[in-house]
C-alpha cells in the first residue's frame, strides 16, 4: 500500500536536547565527523489505493496541524514514498551489515 | 569544555555601540518604548548615567526593570511582610525576602529553603514546555541557595473543563511538569487542579520547590573579593525570551535579515540535573564563594544583581559567552533567557578545581571576567567597552509605583448575592436517594474529584525520603536519615473566595496551608507565596493585590510564621477582564520525625477507631 | 502526657549485616535512583560501592561483588532509553564481568534494565508504555523464577509489591524470543492484574540464562523500608518486599556463586 | 554546511504505540485518508565541509549502532541532503502555509 512521509524537525533557532545529548555522544564512540545533530521525527500515513492530490493536500493538512507543533518544530518534507521504499532501502540495508 | 573566545569572530559583525559613541551621540533614536520601557523610564536611565544609555545598557535595564524583574508596582506593598515581622517570626529565619529563597533553621545544622514561582503566560502559549521550563526555574533558584533539592510540588488552575483549549492545556501541562521534575529525580509531593472559566485564556502554572542544606553550605547571590573570577555554565546562550524578532536590530551589521529568535523555549531537564550534581559538588568543596541562577534576564540579572550585592565591581567580556547561535547580538546575549545555566565567583586558587567538577560532569563553562574594586558593572565586547553602570541602579534602585488603588464598586453587589436564611432548606436532599445523588454529583465535579488522574504522571517515590504525598492533605519528606528529621508541606489557594474579599481570601488561603501542615503532623514554621493578579495598571485589580498583601502580612503575624520569600505575577488577564485574584500560599512544617506523619483520612485496618470533629 | 502513639511503625526489622560484601551501585550522567539503590544496599547489610560511568580504569569495578544499574534518565532518554548509557566505559568492564566465569550479579532497575537491553546482556527492548504516559503506582508483581542471583530469597509464585514509575516500560521482543524466554524459565517477574504499559505476556522482568545478570522495570529499591514505600495491597501495611532483591544477592555471594 | 539524513523507523512487527494514538485521532479532525501511522526518527547530521564517502559510512554506521536499536527498529534512509535543502522544503512550505 502507498505511504506519505512526513517529516518534522525541531526549529532551527529552538534549543534540542536530543540532538545535543547525541552530538556528545558520537565522538567518545568513534564517530567523529559531525558538528551537529538535529533529531526530528518521521511519520508514515499508510493510504489505501492510490495517493490523489486530495489526500496528499490532507497529509500537508495533518502534518501542519497535528504531525507537527509549529510553535517548536517545521515540517520539512511531505512526499509520497516509492511504491515499496525499495531504493531508499537500499541505503539502510547497507548501513546495517556494516 | 572548552573556555576561551571562541566567539571572537562574530564579534566583528556588529555595529558595536560603545559607550564612548553613546557619548558623542546623545541625539540617537532609542527603541526604549519597544523594549517596555515608560518615557519617565527611559529619562531616568538617561539621568543616572548622565548620557544615553548605550544599546546594551538599553537592554538590560529593559528587562531588569520589567515588573516581573523589578516588581516596581508591588513593592510599596511587599514591604509589609518585612515591616510586620516581629521577633518570634525571626526566630529561625535565616535569610528572609530579597535573595532568590528564603531559608529557615531546623535545628542540627539543617536547614531548608523553599519557594513557589509563577509560569503562566509560557504556558498557555506552549503547554509542555511552558509548565517543564517552570520547575526548572524554581529548582535552579534552590541550587543557587547551595542546597539540594528535595521536592517539587505544582499548584494549577485551568479554565472550565468542557472549553475545547482545555485539554491541549491541562495535558499538555501536566506532562510538562512530570517530564521535567520526573528527570531531575525530584519527588512531587502535593499541589492543586482547579478548573474555573476565570482561567481560560491565562492558566495558572505555580511551581513549588523545596532544598535541604547544611548551614554551612548556606550560598548568596553576591560577588565578593577583588580579582576573584566570574564564570558562566550549564547550557549555551541562545536567543530564547527575546521575542519573535530584535528591536535590537540596529545593533546588528546586515539589518536587513534579523535572523529568527526563538518564540518559546524548551527546556533540558538532563542538562539540568547535571548541573544540580555538578553544584552540589562545588558546594561540597568549598568552590565557590558567590552564585546566581539565571533565569528572567539572564546574564544582566545575574551580573548585575551578582555585582550589586558584593561589595565592589565587575569587569565581564560579552564575546566569551559560549553561543548556541552565533548571530545573536550583545545585548541580546545580555537579555537572553535560555534555561540550565548558572553564573559563579570563584576565587582564583579554586579555578583549577572548579574545571575539574565541570569536565567531571561534562558541563560546558566559560571565564567572563572578574570582581573588580571599582563599584561598577563594566562590560566589553572584545575588548570595547559597551555597558558601564552602577550595578544597583540596574538590579536593586530601579523605579517604583505606588500606583492607585480603590475598592471596586460592584465588589457590595457581588458580596450582598448571599445566601440567605429565607432560602435555606429550600431544594436541599430529603430523602436518602436524594443525598446519595448530592454526594455523587460533588464527588464527581471536577474540583474535587480524585486527581490521581494528574499524580499518577508525577514521580512520588524517586529519593526515597517521601513519607507523604497525593493524596494526603500536606506533601511531607525526611531531612535527615539518622534521626528522621523532615519537613511537610501544603500549598493552598481559593480564587473564588479572594474575590469575593481578598484581605480576608488571602488569610484564607494561609490558614488552609496552614491546617493542611499543622494536621500532618508538622509545626508550621515559614510561608511562601504566589500572588497570581490582573493588571496593576487597573486600580481595582491593585486594590484587590494591596488588600491581599495586608491580608497575608497580618495572618503570619497572628500566626507567628515569616513569608522567607515568593513571586508576584501581574497582567493575568485576558482583554481587560482580570483572573480572580489567585494568592497561592505554601506553608512548611517541621517534624522531628517523619515517623510521627499522619496521613488525611482514615487508613485501612481502622477498624473501631473513633472519628471526633474539631474546630467550630 | 504520654508521646503521640506512631501511627505506624516505621522502623523496620534489622537485618543481619553481610557487611564485607560490597555492591557497586553505577551513576551515569541523569541517574536518579543510584542514593535509593545504596540505601537498599545497606538495609539489606551490604556496603554500597559507587562507580562512576566514565571510569575506564582496568580496576574501574574494583573489588565489588556484584553491580546495581539504577534507575533514572541518563543522558535524558532522549535518544532511545538507555542507548548513551550503554557505551559509558564502565559498561564494557561490566558485560565482560557479568559473562565472565566468574559471572558477576548485574541487577538493572528500570532504565538500568534499558540499558542491559541496550548492551544485549538480556534480550528485548523497551517502547513508550502503550498508553503513552509516565505512570507512578504501587505495583504488585508475581515471581517466576526464584533462582536466578536476585531472587532466591523469594518463592514462585509469590506475590510482591514494589514501586512501578516510567514512561518507557513496555516490554517488547519478537515472538521466538518471547517464546525462549517462557521455555527456559527466564521470565523472572510478571505483572499481576493490571498490565501497566502493554508489556508482552505481563513480562516486568528478566534474566540471563546463567541467573546472574537479572533486568527489570519496577523499583524494588523503593521497597525496603517501612513510611517511605508502597502499601501491600492486601494488608494496607508498608512493604518492604523490595529487600528480597538484596538479601538474594547476598545469600549467591555467600553461597559462592549463582545457584 | 552539508547534512546527512538518517531516518530511523520502527520494525514493523513492532508495535509502535505513538503511531497507533495518531491514527485513531486523525479521522476526529477529518483526517480520514489513513489507514495507518507509524512514527520514526529523523537525525539530520552537519558535517563541516564536503560529505566524503569515508564520513558516509561513519554515518551509516552510527545510524546502525548507536541512532538506532536493532532489535526494535530499521535504518530505513542514510542520505546526504541536497546543500540547501532547498527542493525538500518547499513542499513544506506549501504544507504550512496550508
Ligand atoms: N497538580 C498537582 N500536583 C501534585 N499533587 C496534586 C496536584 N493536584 C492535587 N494534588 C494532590 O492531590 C491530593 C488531592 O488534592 P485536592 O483534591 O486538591 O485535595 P483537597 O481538596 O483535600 O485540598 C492532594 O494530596 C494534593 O496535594
Amino acid at each position: 500500500m502507498p505511504r506519505i512521509v512526513v517529516d518534522v524537525m525541531p526549529k532551527p533557532e529552538i534549543l534540542d536536547p536530543q540532538g545535543k545529548a547525541i552530538v556528545g555522544a558520537l565522538p567518545r564512540l568513534g564517530f567523529t565527523a559531525f558538528s551537529g545533530v538535529r533529531q526530528g521525527k518521521r511519520f508514515e500515513l499508510t493510504v489505501e489505493g492510490p495517493v490523489t492530490e486530495e489526500i496528499l493536500e490532507q497529509a500537508r493538512n495533518a502534518a501542519a496541524t497535528m504531525l507537527s507543533n509549529p510553535v517548536i518544530e517545521d515540517v520539512v518534507n511531505v512526499e509520497v514514498l516509492p511504491e515499496d521504499g525499495a531504493e531508499v532501502r537500499a541505503d539502510a540495508d547497507a548501513a546495517e551489515v556494516d | 569544555m572548552t573556555a576561551g573566545n571562541t566567539n571572537a569572530v562574530t564579534a566583528r559583525k556588529f555595529n558595536i555601540d560603545t559607550v564612548e559613541h553613546a557619548a558623542q551621540t546623545p541625539e540617537t533614536e532609542l527603541p526604549w518604548a519597544e523594549l517596555g520601557l515608560k518615557e519617565n523610564e527611559f529619562e531616568e536611565i538617561v539621568k543616572l548615567l548622565g548620557r544615553r544609555p548605550t544599546a546594551a545598557e538599553l537592554a538590560m535595564y529593559s528587562v531588569m526593570w520589567s515588573e516581573h524583574c523589578s516588581y516596581k508596582s508591588s513593592k510599596v506593598h511587599l514591604r509589609q511582610f518585612g515591616e510586620k515581622l516581629t521577633d518570634e517570626m525571626k526566630k529561625d529565619m535565616m535569610v528572609g525576602i530579597g535573595e532568590n529563597a528564603g531559608v529557615t533553621d531546623l535545628g542540627d545544622g539543617w536547614a531548608v529553603t523553599f519557594k513557589v514561582e509563577s509560569h503562566n503566560h509560557p504556558s498557555f502559549v506552549e503547554p509542555y514546555q511552558g509548565a517543564a521550563t517552570g520547575i526548572g526555574g524554581i529548582v535552579r533558584d534552590i541550587i543557587s541557595m547551595g542546597a539540594r533539592p528535595v521536592a517539587v510540588m505544582d499548584p494549577l488552575r485551568f479554565g472550565a473543563i468542557d472549553h475545547p483549549d482545555t485539554a491541549r492545556l491541562v495535558h499538555g501541562i501536566v506532562s510538562g511538569i512530570g517530564g521535567y521534575g520526573n528527570s531531575l529525580g525530584l519527588p512531587n509531593i502535593g499541589g492543586e487542579v482547579v478548573f474555573d472559566s476565570v482561567y481560560q485564556a491565562n492558566p495558572l502554572v505555580n511551581a513549588l520547590a523545596v532544598g535541604v542544606l547544611r548551614h554551612e553550605d548556606l550560598r548568596l547571590a553576591n560577588a565578593s573579593g577583588v580579582g576573584n573570577k566570574v564564570v558562566l555554565f550549564g547550557a549555551r546562550t541562545g536567543g530564547d525570551g527575546i521575542g519573535g524578532a530584535s528591536v535590537l536590530a540596529s545593533e546588528s551589521f546586515d539589518d536587513s535579515k534579523p535572523s529568527k529568535r526563538p518564540a518559546v523555549q524548551v527546556g533540558d531537564p538532563f542538562a539540568e540535573k547535571v548541573l544540580i550534581e555538578c553544584c552540589l559538588e562545588l558546594f561540597k568543596h568549598s568552590l565557590v564563594e558567590g552564585i546566581q541562577d539565571l533565569g528572567a534576564a539572564g546574564i544582566s540579572c545575574a551580573t548585575s544583581e551578582l555585582a550589586s550585592n558584593g561589595d565592589g565591581g565587575m569587569q565581564v567580556e560579552l564575546t566569551d559567552v559560549l553561543l548556541r547561535d552565533p548571530t545573536l547580538t550583545p545585548g541580546e546575549i545580555l537579555m537572553s533567557e535560555s534555561q540550565e545555566r548558572m553564573m559563579a565567583v570563584v576565587t582564583p586558587e579554586n579555578v583549577a578545581a572548579f574545571e575539574k567538577v565541570m569536565d567531571k560532569w561534562d558541563v560546558e563553562y566559560s571565564w567572563l571576567g572578574e570582581v573588580t574594586d571599582t563599584g561598577r558593572l563594566v562590560i566589553t565586547w572584545d575588548g570595547e567597552t559597551i555597558v558601564d553602570v552602577d550595578p544597583r541602579t540596574v538590579a536593586h534602585e530601579g523605579p517604583v509605583y505606588h500606583r492607585p488603588f480603590h475598592r471596586p464598586e460592584w465588589l457590595d453587589g457581588v458580596q450582598a448575592d448571599t445566601f440567605r436564611a429565607s432560602e435555606a432548606g429550600k431544594g436541599l436532599p430529603a430523602t436518602g436517594e436524594e443525598l446519595k445523588a448530592a454526594v455523587l454529583e460533588l464527588m464527581a465535579s471536577p474540583n474535587m474529584c480524585d486527581k490521581s488522574w494528574v499524580t499518577r504522571q508525577y514521580d512520588h517515590y524517586v529519593g526515597g525520603n517521601t513519607a507523604l504525598a497525593s493524596p494526603d492533605d500536606a506533601g511531607v519528606v525526611r531531612v535527615d536519615e539518622e534521626t528522621g528529621m523532615g519537613v511537610g508541606l501544603s500549598t493552598d489557594a481559593n480564587g473564588r473566595y479572594a474575590y469575593l474579599d481578598p484581605y480576608t481570601g488571602a488569610q484564607l488561603a494561609l490558614a488552609e496551608s496552614y491546617r493542611n501542615v499543622a494536621t500532618s503532623g508538622a509545626v508550621p514554621m515559614a510561608v511562601t507565596d504566589c500572588l497570581n493578579f490582573g493588571s496593576p495598571e487597573d486600580p481595582e485589580v491593585m486594590w484587590q493585590f494591596a488588600e491581599a498583601v495586608r491580608g497575608l502580612a497580618d495572618a503570619c503575624q497572628v500566626l507567628g510564621i515569616p513569608v522567607t520569600g515568593g513571586n508576584v505575577s501581574l497582567y493575568n488577564q485576558t482583554g481587560t477582564t482580570p483572573i480572580h485574584p489567585t494568592p497561592v500560599v505554601g506553608v512548611l512544617g517541621r517534624f522531628d520525625d517523619v515517623a510521627r506523619r499522619t496521613p488525611s483520612g482514615w487508613q485501612r485496618n481502622a477498624d473501631g477507631q473513633a472519628i471526633y470533629l474539631l474546630g467550630t | 502526657m504520654s508521646e503521640t502513639p506512631l501511627i505506624a511503625d516505621l522502623r523496620g526489622p534489622e537485618p543481619a549485616p553481610l557487611s564485607g560484601a560490597k555492591i557497586g551501585v553505577v551513576t551515569f550522567p541523569g541517574t536518579l535512583d543510584d542514593r535509593d539503590a545504596a540505601r537498599a544496599v545497606r538495609l539489606a547489610g551490604a556496603t554500597p560501592v559507587p562507580l562512576w560511568h566514565a571510569d575506564d580504569s582496568p580496576t574501574a569495578l574494583g573489588d565489588v561483588d556484584a553491580v546495581v544499574l539504577p534507575g533514572g534518565f541518563s543522558y535524558g532518554d532522549y535518544l532511545r532509553a538507555g542507548a548513551i548509557a550503554r557505551f559509558a566505559p564502565l559498561m564494557g568492564r561490566i558485560v565482560d564481568a557479568a559473562n565472565s566465569d566468574a559471572k558477576l550479579p548485574v541487577l538493572g532497575i528500570c532504565n538500568g534494565f534499558q540499558v542491559l537491553t541496550e548492551s544485549h546482556l538480556l534480550p528485548g527492548s523497551m517502547i513508550k508504555n502503550d498508553h503513552l504516559k509516565f505512570i507512578c503506582r504501587d505495583q504488585v508483581l508475581r515471581v517466576e523464577n526464584a533462582s536466578t542471583a536476585w531472587t532466591n530469597q523469594y518463592e514462585v509464585g509469590q506475590e510482591i509489591t514494589i514501586v512501578l514509575k516510567n514512561q518507557d516500560g513496555q516490554y517488547v521482543a519478537d515472538e521466538k524470543t518471547l517464546d525462549e524466554l517462557e521455555g527456559e524459565g527466564r521470565v523472572a517477574f510478571r505483572y499481576v492484574g493490571w498490565n501497566p504499559n502493554g508489556s508482552r505476556r505481563n513480562i516486568a522482568g528478566i534474566t540471563n540464562a546463567a541467573g546472574n545478570v537479572v533486568g527489570l522495570m519496577p523499583h524494588p529499591e523503593h521497597a525496603v523500608e517501612p513510611g517511605f514505600g508502597p502499601l501491600s495491597t492486601d494488608s494496607g501495611e508498608y512493604s518492604t518486599d523490595g529487600l528480597g532483591f538484596f538479601t538474594s544477592v547476598l545469600t549467591t555471594l555467600v553461597a559462592g556463586g549463582t545457584k
